[in-house]
């Protein structure tokens, strides 16, 4: 089956912080995201769990977003001047898609 | 005195206080006791839903008071000042940076609704009543203290702490604002009737469900307090019980000015002495995300929760019996 | 005249329909009010097991009626032929193709149980009465209608809209309906005994649980408005408005010739003029994906539903009034 | 003979049976029907809550009694000796190995608090009450039988089944257990007037929560043992519907002894006859990763519970009313 | 620690189209996948987020497969002949696993 | 924008072993970790399903690990340790990450 190369984005960030992030994507021309739910996690900032959150400011979120590698680099800016100065993950991986006139 | 003693010690013997203690307990144990996160959020939207609708059908029943107005006026202005004061107090007290001490003194002069709810139970229990429209005065006492808190930054601090475009608008229409005021006008609107409908969901099992609550607030302050308590220096601990009294006793004078009901002076005093562990450090996360949130949800969540809920209470109780003579 | 305005603004101003409104407008406000949505199942769950329940223990109490079958024929007979009159209207006055015409009117061909909850909530506050089995009325008439759009396109569109195989198996056991035949028979086999163990959870609080239920219902109806707006041509938005009356009309028709009670032929109109917005859907990103979600969702949910909630239940109820005499 | 009858039959029409029954045939019928997880824990927690409260409020009532703590001490003592019979029995009737026969021994030596919520339950509805503490005596038979079985394993089987550091601790202070004895003492301190607050909470909407519950289980049990019936050998099968009997007998000897009122005496064979499946399943993963789930669950969940549910708690009633003379 | 290469095929797609394609897979012989919920999304379908879903309808999870390359071909048939009609998105990955004995 | 190669490990393993296998990573020197919830999966020992658990013994997590490629063997190690006797998947992909200062 055709497949054709891509670039999986994936930004760990809090929940508060997830409209304003997939707002800035979508400016950057990011044609798609899906949203995965975080249990808990653990890093500088301590080790937190989602069960235990009285505060909407608790949480992450994990948003993903596949893209042409020639798009990489608009999306990392959107991404980086999000997470800047939040607390946040962002990992690129080289993926393959099918249907690519999708993206 | 011996009057304060035994309304704490009644109170501490309450079953909702006594669940809260068993969450606290369950937590330092590292039991994996815990309340699914639905839940939990589920429990709050019939807590905000119960305590809207009945504050509402209140004032469809007794009227409207001609100070409902002050009131609200008086909350507002209350929680644009109690961050001034926390502020102020923190920077003697503690090391707190100005950042860090402005995102806590925000907190201490919103609310915490959750505080207000378990206060209408105690002076329930003392067979008192309230205005119902003291619902309205928490929900307007939620927001003004954000913004105080980043004027003092823009004052004090370093830039930066611009309040960003449509931050005001997503913390005054954020969901359990919404739901407490819409319940409370659905409330108003459709009076005794109304409440006739709902009144074996939102009265009958309150108190049962207000005490599965607090073992869930149990377990997360224990939990906080367990993984954050090496940010709890003597003087951060200090202020958590020290200023919510300091928060009373401008809720008593407003509270008197007004010439509320003894019942309504407490729950004054119990709102400006509560701070929010809900809205406001959402409201951080995103306008100041420098600040520690470990600092301020400990301090709020983890001492100056459980100080009102246990001791605050039946001290602001006593206080406006004894100065009102109610 | 006189009577179905005044009926039309009490309900307008029943809880139910003010937090439903407080959701719509919490949405189109954009506040992040949501309940959670194992909370939403939760209720709906309640909701099923809750109506189904009292409609068996209602049929055990009042004895098996000689119409029982001849009204459950007729309900599918109704659901069967529902969507083909839906079909022809959405070929005229909008300008949908084959498939999405036939996938809206496979909407409106089946029914909304909590458009059918709120009309029993209504005429028991009219101090009325129905026939218990309608709840099983309501439960076979979820699936014909599928069948019947699936019949329509086979027939006018174009090919590769074959019923999947187990797909029908699928639609038959859905949740919503065995829960509900299945409370439905239990609540027929235990009777008044077992509705006096369970009564304290069904049929207090249950208005309670409808309000957050409806409010819940608001905000996912008006963010869907919000987003798929553009979809809703004037032809589409007339269409929502005036294909439940008529779906009325037939039901009337079905309810006088069964000789019903007043109070069964308003279910039966509102079954009738009722839109599903949880099974159809279901069945029809099986079975007909290629039909657009958001124009379906947007109908039901966004335009019949409310318009039912609001005017249509009082407008039915009128109108059976009016010709039982009742 | 013919009363024990009757009382199966009335036990097997009462609406939790039957909507146990319903979820078991929606499970069978592979209808989507499903209960979300959250609120199936919300469920249980509920559950726990009301019996743990019910239980001590009702100790606060009737005064400590003398065999208090003989009945914790023999409950204690049985559950370290069931699993040793067990393990005897499924080496004799099936050909697990040491290990699966080890893992499921632990189950039965444990308990099943639905069970024990089911038949507080059916004795209460034939008139008869119980001791409260026998939550207690609930609570303290969880966890010897999980030492039994790697007892056994350490003395028959391979090496390697060492108790695992920490895991003691994890399972005496499991959330189940934190919250039964939680509740049970919070009951027990606040007596009377507590109950008089939170009774509407716990005491009338319980028989329709359990409903809700049960179909839940029913659900659950119903999917285990459709896609895990391969496991279940006529043997095992067996041993599933006679050792909860076995069990029933030794608690029966052991009420007696006690000398509790024939409520109590039926709650106590319950407590032996029934199985752990929330607990034990969780302790044996993380102490016996190699015993196989599919076998312990299947047998605890699929054929000991429902076998209790239905015929077992009838037949435990008639015996103990028999022997008691109650 | 010795690790072996395969294939991380990650298909996002409607709920309701879960069961379908489980069996599809298996059928196409992938011996073990994980299903993973997700909270919402955005696409050439518009946004859209997990609460405030009436609908069963509404919803998607996203189906993880670690398979051996070899077997890459015949899985992509499957998922593809469920994806193509309907919303949905599939991306191979390379990585690699222990035990490969399992796969 | 400067990226940095990382690894990203992704451990699925039964909930009931979460904390165990999470403190072991931290013992192996990872600084972080992100925890996602599973909702259902087949593989060996048959299929299972969130809902429908009554059993805190049932469930699934999986636990993403991103690290520096040095520091993989000692992350390997510690979490084989868990999945040896237990049901549960490793896998490794390449990546790269933003802020490379925070592994
Ligand atoms: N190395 C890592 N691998 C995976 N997730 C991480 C890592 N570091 C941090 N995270 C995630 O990002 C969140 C915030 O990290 P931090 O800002 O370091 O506290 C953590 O709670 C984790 O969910
Ligand atoms: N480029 C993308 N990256 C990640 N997820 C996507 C992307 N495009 C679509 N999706 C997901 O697939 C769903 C349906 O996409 P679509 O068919 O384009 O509407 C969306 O709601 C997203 O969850
Ligand atoms: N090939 C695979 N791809 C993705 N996930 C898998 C695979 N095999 C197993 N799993 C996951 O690991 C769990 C246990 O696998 P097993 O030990 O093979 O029963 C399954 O329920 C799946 O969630
Ligand atoms: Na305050
Ligand atoms: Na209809
Ligand atoms: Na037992």
């Amino acid at each position: 089956m055709q497949t054709h190369k891509a670039k999986r984005v994936e930004i760990t960030i809090e929940s508060v912080m997830e409209t304003r992030l997939t707002t800035a994507l979508i400016k950057a021309g990011v044609t798609g995201f899906t949203v995965l739910p975080v249990l808990g996690g653990s890093g500088r900032s301590g080790q937190w769990n989602r069960e235990g959150q009285v505060s909407r400011a608790g949480g992450m979120v994990s948003v993903v977003c596949i893209i042409r590698p020639e798009r990489l680099d608009g999306l990392l800016d959107a991404a980086f001047s999000m997470v800047d100065r939040h607390i946040g993950l962002v990992t690129v991986t080289d993926c393959e898609v099918l249907r690519a006139e999708r993206f | 005195m011996d009057g304060i003693l035994a309304l704490a010690a009644e109170n501490l013997l309450s079953p909702i206080i006594l669940f809260f203690a068993l969450g606290l307990l369950a937590a330092f144990a590292k039991s994996d006791l815990s309340i699914p996160e639905a839940i939990a959020k589920g429990m709050s939207i019939y807590l905000l839903f119960a305590i809207g609708f009945k504050g509402g059908a209140s004032v469809a029943d007794h009227g409207i008071d001609a100070t409902l107005l002050m009131s609200l006026l008086l909350g507002v202005i209350l929680s644009f000042v109690l961050p001034v004061i926390a502020f102020v107090l923190l920077r003697g007290m503690s090391r707190l940076d100005v950042t860090d001490a402005a995102a806590v003194a925000a907190h201490y002069g919103s609310i915490s609704i959750v505080t207000f709810v378990a206060a209408t139970s105690v002076i329930s229990s003392a067979g008192l009543t309230s205005e119902g429209y003291m619902v309205a005065v928490a929900a307007v006492m939620e927001a003004p203290a954000i913004l105080s808190a980043l004027w003092i930054i823009a004052r004090y601090g370093k830039a930066g702490a611009a309040m960003e475009e449509g931050l005001m608008r997503e913390i005054l229409l954020n969901g359990s604002i919404v739901l407490l005021v819409g319940s409370f006008l659905i409330g108003w609107v459709t009076g005794a009737e109304g409440m006739d409908r709902i009144a074996p969901f939102i009265v009958a099992p309150f108190q049962g469900v207000l005490c599965l609550f607090l073992l869930d607030m149990g377990l997360v302050a224990g939990r906080g307090l367990r993984s954050a308590r090496a940010v709890l220096t003597p003087g951060l601990l200090l202020f958590g019980v020290v200023m919510p009294p300091i928060g009373a006793m401008l809720g008593l004078g407003a509270g008197l000015m007004l010439g509320l009901s003894t019942g309504g002076v407490v729950l004054f005093m119990t709102l400006c002495a509560s701070a929010s562990y809900i809205a406001v450090p959402a409201a951080m996360r995103v306008a100041l995300p420098e600040a520690n949130p470990s600092v301020y949800l400990t301090l709020s969540l983890g001492v100056t929760f459980p100080f009102n809920l246990t001791l605050g209470i039946p001290l602001y109780l006593a206080v406006a019996s004894a100065v009102t003579g109610g």
